[in-house]
C-alpha cells in the first residue's frame, strides 16, 4: 500500500487541475459516491460525531493491526471530504495515523474546514479518527 | 406597486455607506444575505468608534475629567437616542446590556427572582430563538414554574386563537418573538398584549429581528418590556438594549452586582443605585452604546418606514421567484412577513447548499438557526436562510436564484 | 537603579503608538492618569477593530460562508491568544464575557447554583472592587450563606495571618483581589492559594488591575479561576475574560441560556454545549474579543516584565516625589506596589482637586472608586486617584506635583 | 429686585472677565464663602442631594410668596456654583423658579457639570430647586 505522504500527494495531484470551486466541489460529490457504504447498524446516534452540521458517522475496526475506517455522512461534500479522510487514513497502523500530518487538506484548499466551527466537522472527523487510532494503540500498542 | 418602492428608493447610495459591501469573496462579488446573523455598519458607526479610539475614549459616571465627562455625555445622548428609537416614555427606562440574549437573561432572572414562585406559568411561542427559550427553562427549573407554548401551522402563523385556553391564574408573563428570525412572520404583538392586559399579565417582546425593519413604539404597543441587539441594527458587537416599564423596572431587583449599580456599599449592607443603573454593572460598552447610536440616528434619517417599505418590496420579489424554481420549499409565507427566507431544495442537504452559494460569493446560513423547535416543527434537521436588509437587491435575488439551479444542477 | 529602568524603556517610541494621548485638553497636553478606570488603545487595537467595519465583519459559529469562517477563526485565534497570555493549560478554559464584572457575576451564579448552600461561607477581602462584593453579597443573600472578611492595615498590606481563623469546614471559595484598584497593593495571592489548598477550597483571582502590569501564569499560580477586562488591558469594551480550569467548568451549570450555548433545545429536555461554548450564550462581543488579542500581543511583544519593570521605576520616582509634598496623604504604600496613586489633599476635597487638575488637562478619577469598604476603612468619603500606564512618564509625574502644589494654593 | 435674566446676565458679565479656568475657579472659591451659612439643623442626610460626589446640603422656605434657599457643601467650588444658582433663584415666586432658564450656567462654561453624570450633581442640585419650588406651588399656588 502506498504511503500516507504518496496517498496525499496524489489526492493533491487530482485536485490540482481544477482552478474553479465548483469543479473541486464537482469531484467531491463524485468521491462521495465512491465511498464504500457504512454498516447499517453503525448508522446510530452511538457512532455519530458531534460538532457538524451534517450527520456524520464514523466506524473503526481492527484487522491485521491495521485501523480499518468506514462512515457516512447525509451532506455530500462532507461525504466526499471523507473519503479523502479514509482514503488517506484506512488500512494503516495505529501509530501512522496518529502521527499522520494531514498537509493535502490545507493543500487542496479545505483548511477553513478545519476550523474549529462546527459547520462542517471535519476537525471533530479527523480528531475522532486519531481518537480511535490512539484507543486500538493503548489496546494493542508497541506497532 | 412592489417595483414602485424598489425603484423609489436609491440603494446604490446606501451601498455607499456600508464599504463592507464592495468587496469580492471567493473571487466574486460578496452578496451578503446573513443580516439576520448579523448586519454590516454603515461608515458613521465605524467612523464614530475610530473617533473614540483615537481621541475620545474615556471610562464614564463620576469622572470628573474632560473626557470622561465627554464620553459620559455621548453615554447619556445615545440612551436618549435608543429611547427616542423606540418612542419609551424616559430614558431611564432604557437599559444597555451585551445584547439581546443579555437582555432576556436579565429579565428572565429579574422578573422570576420577584415574581416567579413555584407553578406559576411563563408562555412563550413555538417560534422563539433559543434565547428566548432557555433563559425561561433554566428559570422553571430553578423555580419549579412551568413554560408554555403559543404552536404555530405549517405557514408559520401563530395559532393565536390557542392562547386563551394556555392563560391560567398562574401565568405571570407572555415573551414572544416580534419577528421569526426563520419564518419571517411577524406576530401580532399587538393583540397578544391586549389579550395579556385583561388578564393582567406582562408582556416581553423580543425584537431582536423587528427594529431594524420596521417602526417600534413601544408606548404605542404598551409591551411591558422589549429587547434588541446592537450588531442586528448596524451598530456595533457586544452592546445590547432592554426596554422596560419603570414601574416594572423599579420593582424587579438587580441581576449582575458591581461598580456603579450600587449606592452604598458595606460589608453589612448594600443599597442599589437607581433606575437604569442599578442593571448596568461595572464597566459598559460605552463605545458599543456610542457606536449604536450612530446606527439608529442612521435608520431614522433613512426613514424605518422607507425601510420597511422596500424591504417589503424585496420579499414581494423574491417569494414571487422562489415559486417558480421546481423543488424549492420555503418556509413561513405569511403576508407582510420581513425580508427573511429559510429553504430547502428538495433532495439537497443545507449545508452542501450553503458550501455552493459561499463559493459563488452569496453568503447564507445554514443549520437550525438557534430554533430547534421550528425545525422539530417542519421534521427538518436545518435549513438555508437567506436574510435581507435595505441594502440588497433584487439583482442579488435575481444571483441567489441562478445559485440556487447551480446547486440543482450539482447535486440533483 | 530606578533611573536605568526610566531610561531602557523607550517611552517616546510607546506613546507613538497611543495617538489618544497626543492631544490638548482644556488647551493643555492631556496627562492620561486615570488608568485604572480604563486603559487607551494602541493603533493595532484600532486598526483591527476597523478592518471589522470595513472588511471582516461576520457573524461566527456554524457560518459556512467565507466570511464567517474568517470571523470564527479570529474568534478562536483570540480565545488561544488569551491563553497563551495568562498560560492556561487549554484554551476551553478560556471563556469570553462582558467584562471582569460579568466574569465575577458568571462565577457567583454559576458556582453558587452548584456549590453554595445555605450556612457556607465565601472570604474575599476588605479592599475589593465592588464587582467581588456585590456579587457575592446577591448569592449569600440568595442562598443563606456568609461572606467573610480577610481585613488589611493602614498601609494597604492585606492581614494574612487572619485567614486561617476565617477558613473554616464551610469554606468553599476565596475570591481575591490580586491588585488593589486604590490602594496599588499586590496581594501575595500565592500564598492565599496554598494555604486554600491545604482546605480544599476554590480560589478566584480578580486580577482586572494585575494582568495589564505584571506577567501572570495561572498554571503556575494554581488558581481555580481568574477574571479580567479588556479595556484595561489596552483593549476594547464590552470583552472580558474568565479562565476556569477545565474539572471546575465541567462541573458548573451555565449562567445565560441562548443561542450557541446549548447542544439540542425542545420544549421537553434542553442540553448544554461542550466548553467553552457553554458558557457563551448568543453573539458574543466577536469584534471585541479580536481587538483583545491583539492588545495582549502588543503587550506581549512589548514585554510584560519590561512593562513591569519600568512601571515599578515610576512608582519608586512618584512616591519618593509625594513625599516631599507637605499635607500631601498617599493611601497605600506596600512595597512593590502598582502604578496606582490614591491620595486626599489634608483640607481639600478630592473633587476640587479633581475639577482644578481636570483644568490643567489631567485626567484623574474622584471618588469612591467603586471600593467603599476601602473608604470606610480610612473614615473618608473619596479619594483622587491617579492611575499610571507604561506610556506615562515621569515628567507627567512632576507635573502632576505642580498640579497638586496649584490646588494647595487655591484652596488652603 | 432684579430680574430672572438680568441676574444671570450679571452673573456672565462677572465671568466674561477671565479667560483663564483657574481664576474662574478663585472666583467660584471667593463666591463659594459668601453663601450664606445653612441652618445647621438642615445639615442632615434628610435634606442632602443625592446624586453628588461632594455633600450637598439644600433647604427651602416659603415667605410672602418667594421661595427662599440656603444651602452647603464640602466641596468649595461646588459650593461656588451653588452660590450663583441661589443668587439667581432664590426669594423668587415658584412660577419664576419653576420656568426658569438657566442660560448662565453654558454661558460661563459650566455646562459640563450639567451633565447626568454623578460626579458633580448640579443637575441633581437644579432639578431639587425646582422641585421645592413645584411643591411650594402646589400648597400656596395661583402665585
Ligand atoms: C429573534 C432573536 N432573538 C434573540 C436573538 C439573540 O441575539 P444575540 O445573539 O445578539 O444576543 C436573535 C439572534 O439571532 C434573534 O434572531
Ligand atoms: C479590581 C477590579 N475588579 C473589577 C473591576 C470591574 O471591571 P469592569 O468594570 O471592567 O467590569 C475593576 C474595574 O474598575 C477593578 O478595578
Amino acid at each position: 500500500m502506498a504511503a500516507l505522504q504518496q496517498v496525499q500527494e496524489e489526492i493533491i495531484a487530482e485536485f490540482v487541475v481544477f482552478d474553479d470551486w465548483m469543479d473541486r466541489y464537482n469531484y467531491l460529490i463524485e468521491l462521495s459516491k465512491q465511498l464504500d457504504i457504512i454498516d447499517p447498524r453503525y448508522k446510530t446516534n452511538d457512532y455519530i460525531i458531534k460538532g457538524c452540521q451534517s450527520k456524520v458517522w464514523l466506524n473503526a475496526e481492527y484487522n491485521e493491526n491495521k485501523v480499518v475506517y468506514s462512515a457516512d455522512s447525509d451532506a455530500i461534500i462532507t461525504k466526499g471530504i471523507i473519503s479523502l479522510l479514509v482514503r488517506v487514513l484506512s488500512k494503516r497502523s495505529p501509530k501512522e495515523i496518529i502521527d499522520a500530518d494531514l498537509f493535502f487538506i490545507d493543500a487542496i484548499g479545505l483548511r477553513e474546514n478545519l476550523s474549529p466551527t462546527r459547520a462542517n466537522g471535519l476537525l471533530a472527523m479527523v480528531k475522532q479518527m486519531k481518537l480511535y487510532a490512539i484507543a486500538y494503540n493503548a489496546k494493542f500498542g508497541n506497532r | 406597486m412592489a417595483a414602485n418602492h424598489l425603484n423609489m428608493f436609491d440603494v446604490k447610495k446606501i451601498r455607499d455607506d456600508f464599504p463592507i459591501l464592495n468587496q469580492q469573496v471567493n473571487k466574486k462579488p460578496l452578496v451578503y444575505f446573513d443580516n439576520g446573523a448579523t448586519t454590516q455598519k454603515p461608515s458613521s458607526v465605524a467612523n464614530e468608534v475610530l473617533a473614540y479610539y483615537l481621541n475620545k475614549n474615556s471610562n464614564i459616571h463620576r469622572g470628573v475629567h474632560y473626557l470622561s465627562a465627554q464620553a459620559t455625555l455621548d453615554y447619556e445622548n445615545a440612551r436618549e437616542t435608543v429611547r427616542s428609537f423606540i418612542n419609551a416614555k424616559n430614558s431611564d427606562e432604557i437599559i444597555f446590556t451585551s445584547g439581546a440574549t443579555s437582555s432576556l437573561n436579565l429579565l428572565a432572572f429579574s422578573f422570576g427572582e420577584k415574581f416567579i414562585s413555584p407553578g406559576d406559568e411563563i408562555i412563550v411561542t413555538e417560534m422563539e430563538h433559543h434565547a428566548n427559550i432557555v433563559p425561561w427553562q433554566m428559570l422553571c427549573g430553578r423555580k419549579n414554574a412551568k413554560l408554555k407554548v403559543i404552536p404555530f401551522d405549517n405557514n408559520g402563523l401563530l395559532l393565536l386563537e390557542r392562547l386563551p385556553e394556555l392563560i391560567s391564574e398562574k401565568t405571570r408573563l407572555i415573551s414572544v418573538i416580534h419577528t421569526s428570525n426563520v419564518l419571517g412572520t411577524v406576530n401580532p404583538i399587538k393583540e397578544i398584549i391586549n389579550t395579556a392586559r385583561r388578564h393582567n399579565i406582562a408582556v416581553c417582546v423580543d425584537a431582536a429581528q423587528s427594529v431594524q425593519h420596521l417602526p417600534i413604539d413601544v408606548q404605542e404597543l404598551d409591551c411591558d418590556f422589549l429587547v434588541f441587539s446592537g450588531h442586528k441594527v448596524y451598530g456595533p458587537t457586544g452592546i445590547g438594549v432592554i426596554y422596560g416599564k419603570e414601574k416594572w423596572l423599579e420593582q424587579l431587583p438587580p441581576w449582575q452586582g458591581g461598580g456603579d449599580m450600587v449606592d452604598e456599599v458595606s460589608f453589612d449592607k448594600t443599597t442599589y443605585n437607581q433606575l437604569p443603573f442599578k442593571f448596568e454593572a461595572g464597566t459598559t460598552n460605552y463605545i458599543g452604546a456610542a457606536g449604536l447610536a450612530k446606527a439608529l440616528e442612521y435608520l431614522s434619517n433613512t426613514g424605518l418606514d422607507k425601510i420597511h417599505r422596500y424591504e417589503q418590496s424585496l420579499t414581494e420579489y423574491a417569494m414571487k421567484k422562489f415559486k417558480e424554481i421546481d423543488g424549492l420549499n420555503v418556509f413561513g409565507n405569511v403576508s407582510g412577513k420581513a425580508c427573511i427566507f429559510s429553504f430547502i431544495i428538495d433532495g439537497v442537504h443545507p449545508l452542501d447548499t450553503g458550501m455552493v452559494l459561499d463559493k459563488m460569493g452569496i453568503a447564507v446560513r445554514t443549520g437550525t438557526h438557534c430554533a430547534q423547535p421550528v425545525m422539530q416543527h417542519f421534521g427538518v434537521d436545518g435549513m438555508v436562510r437567506a436574510s435581507l436588509a435595505f441594502y440588497n437587491t433584487t439583482e442579488e435575488i435575481d444571483y441567489l436564484c441562478q445559485g440556487i439551479d447551480q446547486v440543482k444542477k450539482m447535486f440533483l
